[in-house]
């Protein structure tokens, strides 16, 4: 059985197994670059604006954003739990914690949708929709508007990460569901797992770098 | 020719089943997961784009024979080196041997059936056409104008064109490199075959895993650059344009941050190809092996420190253009090693001159021309003077056409025959490797002295005395462009003509020589076993030098 | 002969053009050599150790620490030598001399608007006269582009929203070439023009035979009561004598060097740096001013002598 | 590859530290520290990541070539935003 697991231009299933882990820490270490240009952006203009980019934060509810945190960080564990499932075996245990890691990412995007329709409402989204004036004569609403596309463009870039996670994590379900894994063979668990991980690690940054600019 | 081969032997004439008869439909084709039938597809669609992006080049060297700009309107002009730039740089020479070669070759030479993950190595042509299509969309449309470089904020507010189908091409093709990179990573990593651990590797291949490496670092970098020029110019919304709050400069390095590694990609993989053929033609093992095989490793890394070579006059603080160009400098020792060590691989050797091996010899000269004007260029206050002249343009054509181009050549002739199981005419080979040689010198030389007397490029007009180094440059651009035509002929040609060759035709080491030409679709029949290290001939002796 | 019509290097017309010369032949120099030396022995290995039967075996030769120490530790120095040579003409050629007139330039596609000091203007043509070093205040409207001028062997990118300058010491008289060096779109190479290099009474007599314009310090300073900066400084604002080129302390901490870029910045963008002891009241000028007018101000306030209170 | 199998107890107590860090977090916010807030709040964060990273993803007990690969993204991060900024705070 373990055989046709193994694809035909693999030796045997570590071979295969230790591919993809490896590939998939190769493809998050360009996840890592691709938010990295994102990041530059924001370090040089944070340098910039220092008053626009504080201003512009404290339009943002860092409560909720704190409260998404805190969801986001119970994915993972369940997440983690999951993969100790498969390595033990326990299918039941398996699939209850795959279920609750994508709850919990659903009730982030859920929060995250609520922020930002209220965001929009306010007239912060960039483009024709941006309405904000300032209120002091220090900053230009242009420099709050710059704030607004890159806290639009890194958290989007961020949810979209997690809806292509919840569809992973969907395949995953499936194939739990069809009895797919055994403890020699769960490496798309792993590997699925270490993707979560890492969409919970970017937001680990986006959450102080975003949500908390200058005191309170 | 004189027969090259102590082993060469006709193959049976009747039908074995290869990678090449495994098959004829379209669909054969189009859903294969072989590495060497994507290799293919890889090679017809860069060929193809080279044809292009040269036919561009054809026409703006024959505005180039004139002064005033009489024969394209200047929008024109400018269209055409775009598009000039954007194919010959991201659809041509960055895919050219890793995609091609590294494709066809880097399962063979480590002994394995195939990459580790076939099913993207299709994918990745499959969105590397999308992103070629879509920029060859552009450029029928209409055009693009920007420059291959889409320096802000003329490409997001200012140009009139097609910026955002082209840049969006490019963006898209860059996923397309990432996952060739991340394939030839795992692979290289995970599947070895028995007793082919690192230090026995071909340097072909060290040179396509430090490749791999700029790929998947430095592409991500060059896609979000390009997703908020497109944001920029769709929705106006400041990020690089100053009377928007942004800042030029940003872009600047975001883009170079990329494309200077980006330049190693289009010649690290050049590099291994020549200590292929430097070593099958003087038939002896590579001088100092673990230097050549770190100097690839060196230059990917300490290609990423250098990006700000690019900006010396653009602005950038100037200590920042100091330590730029101080760390520069750093780049040219491990090129330079490079190149020491292959000529002393000749040293001593049993050479034979045959095409392929004229390629690498040409490749050498070249490339070293090139790699010293990069260092003027990487001289301060010489840059200051030559930036954004046709000094540069000589710069780099030297080192992507004379050097990688020639690499390009030189390995297509040396795997040709494993490739196809034909070999191409000798005679035909030589003459045009000769005729591409003083032609490229004929059109590149000129303009190292047009960019130190002045002439800015990206100009479709000049000044009447740039024009008798301008006509001889575009002189040799005709030659070089017939001298490109004439191996698109022979090589077609050898697919029905050529004469047939065994497994091993040059009497070459390396794995793939150990299975038939062209290899069946598993490679090999038994998973081999590897006791030597790279490049193992029949010697006479023990020579030791200090 | 044909090419008795080329010119293998531009001419020298500045005080820079000979030093950097040195440097480029130096270069070649090198280059020149190692390339002869690569390219010698490739023809001479090729020839000397040819295959002449099809049999023949070469000798193992693995390599050589010795050799890769030298031809590792050579380059490197030689290179080095290419560093600090490059880096200090770099220094020289970017450090201004205080006394340099300034002349102002403002890009935009595709022409180049100059203004001297005394308030002549000119469109892509520079007079400019011997022996005195000039510096160029240089911004853009538009996109970027770069000033250049091969003779001197200078060129520096002019960009939108920020000054950059560039300097020379015109050496020899004569009519130079200049160009636009950044791509900025379609007729990026008509935006060329030239420099005029005159001696300097033959360059007072053209000063004088132009149609003077206002001098852009006595705009600048009407432009100031016309802005209502005149309420503030002074009063609720810092004074602004004595500021250019002194160190500014910060609110943040920090002391900034007040040189164009940061006035120019201090009125379109107030709060980036705010002046120790005073509140964030000045209201940013963003989108009010031209690129002229603006110039016109910093260069009034840049005129403002005085010893400097903060 | 030998599989390393970690008790539920150290992920758990992973999570506590993480909460924990998080509460840091938001607490640090209230303390005037001018523009030191953001070295804190960067530094807590990438206090939260190594941990995701070493135990919820098992860098810790992985091959070696797991731990490069996992550095190198950080490192070549680092690369970018050092120079970059550089160029700016040394204009
Ligand atoms: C394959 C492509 C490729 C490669 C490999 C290189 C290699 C190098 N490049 Fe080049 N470069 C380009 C492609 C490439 N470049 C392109 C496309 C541009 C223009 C982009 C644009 O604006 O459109 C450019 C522009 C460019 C610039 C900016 C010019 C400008 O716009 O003003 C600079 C500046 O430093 C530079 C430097 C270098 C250096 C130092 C190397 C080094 O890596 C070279 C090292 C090699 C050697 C040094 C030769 C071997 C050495 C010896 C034989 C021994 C002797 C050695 C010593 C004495 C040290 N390049
Ligand atoms: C891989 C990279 C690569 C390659 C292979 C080439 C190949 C060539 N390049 Fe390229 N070039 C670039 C990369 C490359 N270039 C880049 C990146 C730029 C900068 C663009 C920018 O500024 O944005 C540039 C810019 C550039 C310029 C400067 C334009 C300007 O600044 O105004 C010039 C000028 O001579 C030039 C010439 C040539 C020539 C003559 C060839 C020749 O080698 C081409 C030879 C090939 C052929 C001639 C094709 C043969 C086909 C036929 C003969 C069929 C002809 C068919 C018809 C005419 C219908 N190139
Ligand atoms: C409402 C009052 C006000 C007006 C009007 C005003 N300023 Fe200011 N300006 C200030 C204050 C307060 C500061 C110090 C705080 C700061 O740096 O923002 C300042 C700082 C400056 C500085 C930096 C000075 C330094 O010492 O470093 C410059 C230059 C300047 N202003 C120029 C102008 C110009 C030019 C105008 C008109 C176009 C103008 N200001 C209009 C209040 C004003
Ligand atoms: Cu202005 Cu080019
Ligand atoms: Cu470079």
């Amino acid at each position: 059985m373990a055989d046709t697991l193994v694809a035909h231009q693999f030796d045997d299933m570590d071979q295969q197994r230790d591919a993809a882990s490896l590939g998939m820490w190769i493809f998050l270490a360009t996840e890592v670059m691709f938010f990295g240009g994102l990041f530059a952006a924001y370090a040089v203009y944070r340098w910039s604006y220092p008053a626009a980019f504080a201003e512009a934060s404290h339009q943002l509810n860092a409560l909720l954003g704190a409260a998404n945190t805190a969801v986001l960080l119970t994915s993972s564990l369940c997440m983690a739990l999951a993969v100790h499932a498969a390595q033990t075996g326990s299918r039941r245990r398996l699939m209850l914690f795959l279920a609750l890691t994508m709850i919990l990412g659903s009730l982030f995007l859920v929060i995250k949708g609520y922020e930002w329709s209220h965001e929009i409402h306010l007239g912060l989204l960039p483009g024709a929709t941006f309405t904000y004036v300032s209120p002091s004569p220090a900053f230009s609403a242009t420099q709050v508007e710059m704030y607004f596309m890159l806290y639009f463009l890194m958290t989007g870039v961020h949810g979209f990460h997690m809806i292509i996670g919840l569809c992973l994590l969907m395949y995953l379900m499936v194939q739990a569901f069809r009895k797919r894994f055994t403890p020699d063979y769960f490496a798309p668990v792993e590997v699925i797992g270490l993707y979560w991980h890492f969409v919970d690690v970017v937001w680990i940054f986006l959450f102080p770098l975003l949500y908390l600019i200058g005191s309170k | 020719m004189q027969s090259v081969s102590p082993t060469a032997e006709l193959p049976r004439t009747g039908r074995v089943l290869n990678y090449l008869n495994n098959g004829y439909t379209a669909r054969s084709w189009l859903l294969s997961t072989d590495h060497k039938r994507v290799a293919i597809l890889y090679l017809i669609s860069v060929t193809l784009f080279f044809f292009a992006g040269g036919a561009a080049a054809v026409l703006f060297r024959l505005e180039l024979m004139t002064p005033p700009g009489d024969l394209v309107q200047p929008e024109t002009y400018n269209k055409l080196f775009t598009l000039h730039g954007i194919i010959m740089v991201f659809f041509f020479l960055i895919p050219s041997i890793p995609a091609v070669l590294g494709n066809f070759l880097v399962p063979l030479m480590i002994g394995a059936r195939d990459l580790a993950f076939p099913r993207l190595n299709l994918l990745s042509w499959y969105v590397f056409i999308a992103g070629g299509t879509l920029t060859m969309y552009a450029a029928l449309a209409g055009g693009v104008d920007t420059g291959w470089t889409f320096y802000t904020p003329y490409s997001s507010m200012f140009a009139k064109t097609h910026v955002t189908a082209a840049a969006l091409g490019v963006f898209i093709s860059g996923f397309s490199s990432i996952l060739t990179g991340l394939n030839f990573i795992v692979t290289i990593h995970t599947m070895r075959a028995p007793g082919l651990h690192w230090f026995r590797l071909p340097l072909f291949i060290w040179s396509i895993y430090a490749t791999s490496l700029i790929m998947v670092l430095g592409t991500p970098v060059i896609a979000v650059t390009i997703l908020l020029v497109g944001i920029e110019r769709i929705w106006r919304i400041g990020i690089f344009d100053p009377s928007l709050g942004g800042d030029p400069i940003l872009f600047q390095h975001l883009f170079w941050f990329y494309s200077h590694p980006a330049v190693y990609i289009m010649i690290l993989p050049g590099m291994g190809v020549i200590s292929e053929l430097i070593t099958c033609f003087s038939r002896k093992r590579i001088f100092g092996y673990s230097f050549v095989a770190f100097a690839s490793i060196a230059i990917a890394v300490l290609g990423f420190l250098v990006w700000g070579h690019h900006m010396f006059v653009s602005g950038q603080s100037m200590y920042a253009g100091m330590v730029f160009s101080f760390l520069s400098f750093f780049v040219a020792v491990p090129s330079a090693v490079k190149v020491f060590n292959w000529t002393a691989t000749l040293y001593r050797g049993s050479i034979l001159l045959q095409t392929p091996m004229l390629y690498a010899m040409g490749f050498i000269g070249l490339f070293t021309l090139g790699g010293l004007t990069g260092l003027f260029l990487a001289t301060l206050a010489v840059d200051v003077h030559v930036h954004d002249t046709y000094f540069v343009v000589a710069h780099f054509h030297y080192i992507m056409v004379g050097g990688m181009v020639m690499a390009y050549l030189g390995g297509i002739h040396f795997w040709w025959p494993k490739m196809t199981g034909r070999m191409y005419p000798e005679w035909w080979g030589r003459l045009s490797a000769l005729i591409i040689f003083v032609g490229f010198n004929l059109t590149f030389f000129p303009q190292f002295i047009l960019g130190y007397v002045g002439m800015p490029r990206r100009y479709y007009a000049y000044p009447d005395e740039f024009q008798v180094l301008n006509v001889m440059s575009s002189a040799g651009a005709s030659i070089l462009g017939a001298g490109y035509l004439i191996p698109l002929g022979y090589l077609l040609w050898s697919l029905k003509y050529g004469k047939l060759v065994g497994e091993n035709p040059w009497g070459a080491s390396g794995l793939e020589w150990q299975t038939s030409s062209p290899p069946p679709t598993e490679n090999f029949s038994t998973t081999p076993q590897v006791t030597q290290p790279a490049y193992t001939y029949p010697h006479t002796e023990e020579l030791l030098l200090g | 002969m044909i090419f008795a019509q080329v010119n293998f290097a531009p001419p020298q017309g500045s005080s820079l053009a000979p030093e950097l010369d040195a440097l480029f032949y130096y270069l070649c120099g090198i280059s020149g050599f190692f390339t002869l030396l690569i390219a010698g022995f490739i023809f001479y290995f090729a020839l000397r150790y040819r295959r002449r039967s099809g049999q023949e075996m070469a000798p193992t030769v693995d390599g050589s620490l010795n050799l890769e120490l030298i031809w590792t530790f050579f380059p490197f120095l030689i290179a080095m030598t290419f560093f600090a040579w490059g880096a200090r003409l770099y220094i020289t050629s970017s450090r201004v001399p205080p006394d340099a007139m300034e002349i102002h330039v403002v890009g935009k596609q595709w022409m180049w608007n100059l203004q001297h000091p005394t308030g002549q203007r000119e469109i892509n043509t520079l007079h400019v006269p011997l022996g005195r070093p000039v510096k160029l205040l240089m911004t853009s409207e538009d996109v970027i582009h770069s000033f250049f001028i091969p003779a001197f062997r200078v060129k520096q990118d002019v960009l939108p929203g920020r000054y950059t300058t560039l300097w020379f010491n015109a050496t020899a008289p004569g009519e130079y070439h200049l160009f636009c060096a950044e791509y900025c779109g379609t007729l990026h190479s008509g935006m060329i023009g030239k420099v005029h290099v005159m001696q300097p009474q033959d360059y007072e007599a053209w000063l004088s035979g132009v149609d003077v314009g206002e001098p852009p310090v006595s705009a600048g300073e009407r432009l100031f009561s016309r802005l209502g900066c005149i309420t503030c400084h002074g009063v609720r604002g810092p004074t602004l004598a004595g500021l250019y080129g002194s160190q500014v302390k910060l609110a943040n901490g920090q002391t900034v060097l007040a040189d164009e870029n940061y006035i120019r910045e201090s009125i379109l963008n107030p709060s980036a740096k705010i002046v120790a002891g005073f509140q964030t009241v000045m209201p940013t000028y963003r989108g009010q001013l031209t690129e002229d007018q603006l110039i016109q101000l910093v260069t009034f306030i840049k005129s403002l002598q005085g010893a400097r209170q903060q | 590859m030998p599989q390393h199998i970690l008790p539920v107890s150290t992920y758990l107590l992973i999570f506590a530290a993480l909460l924990a860090l998080l509460l840091a977090t938001v607490g640090a916010q209230y303390i005037e520290l001018g523009p030191y807030n953001i070295l804190l709040a960067l530094t807590i964060a990438i206090f939260k990541a190594v941990l995701v990273v070493l135990y919820f993803m098992h860098v810790r007990f992985s091959s070696r070539l797991t731990w490069i690969f996992a550095s190198a993204a950080f490192l070549w991060l680092g690369i970018l935003l050092t120079f970059v900024m550089a160029d700016y705070l040394m204009r």
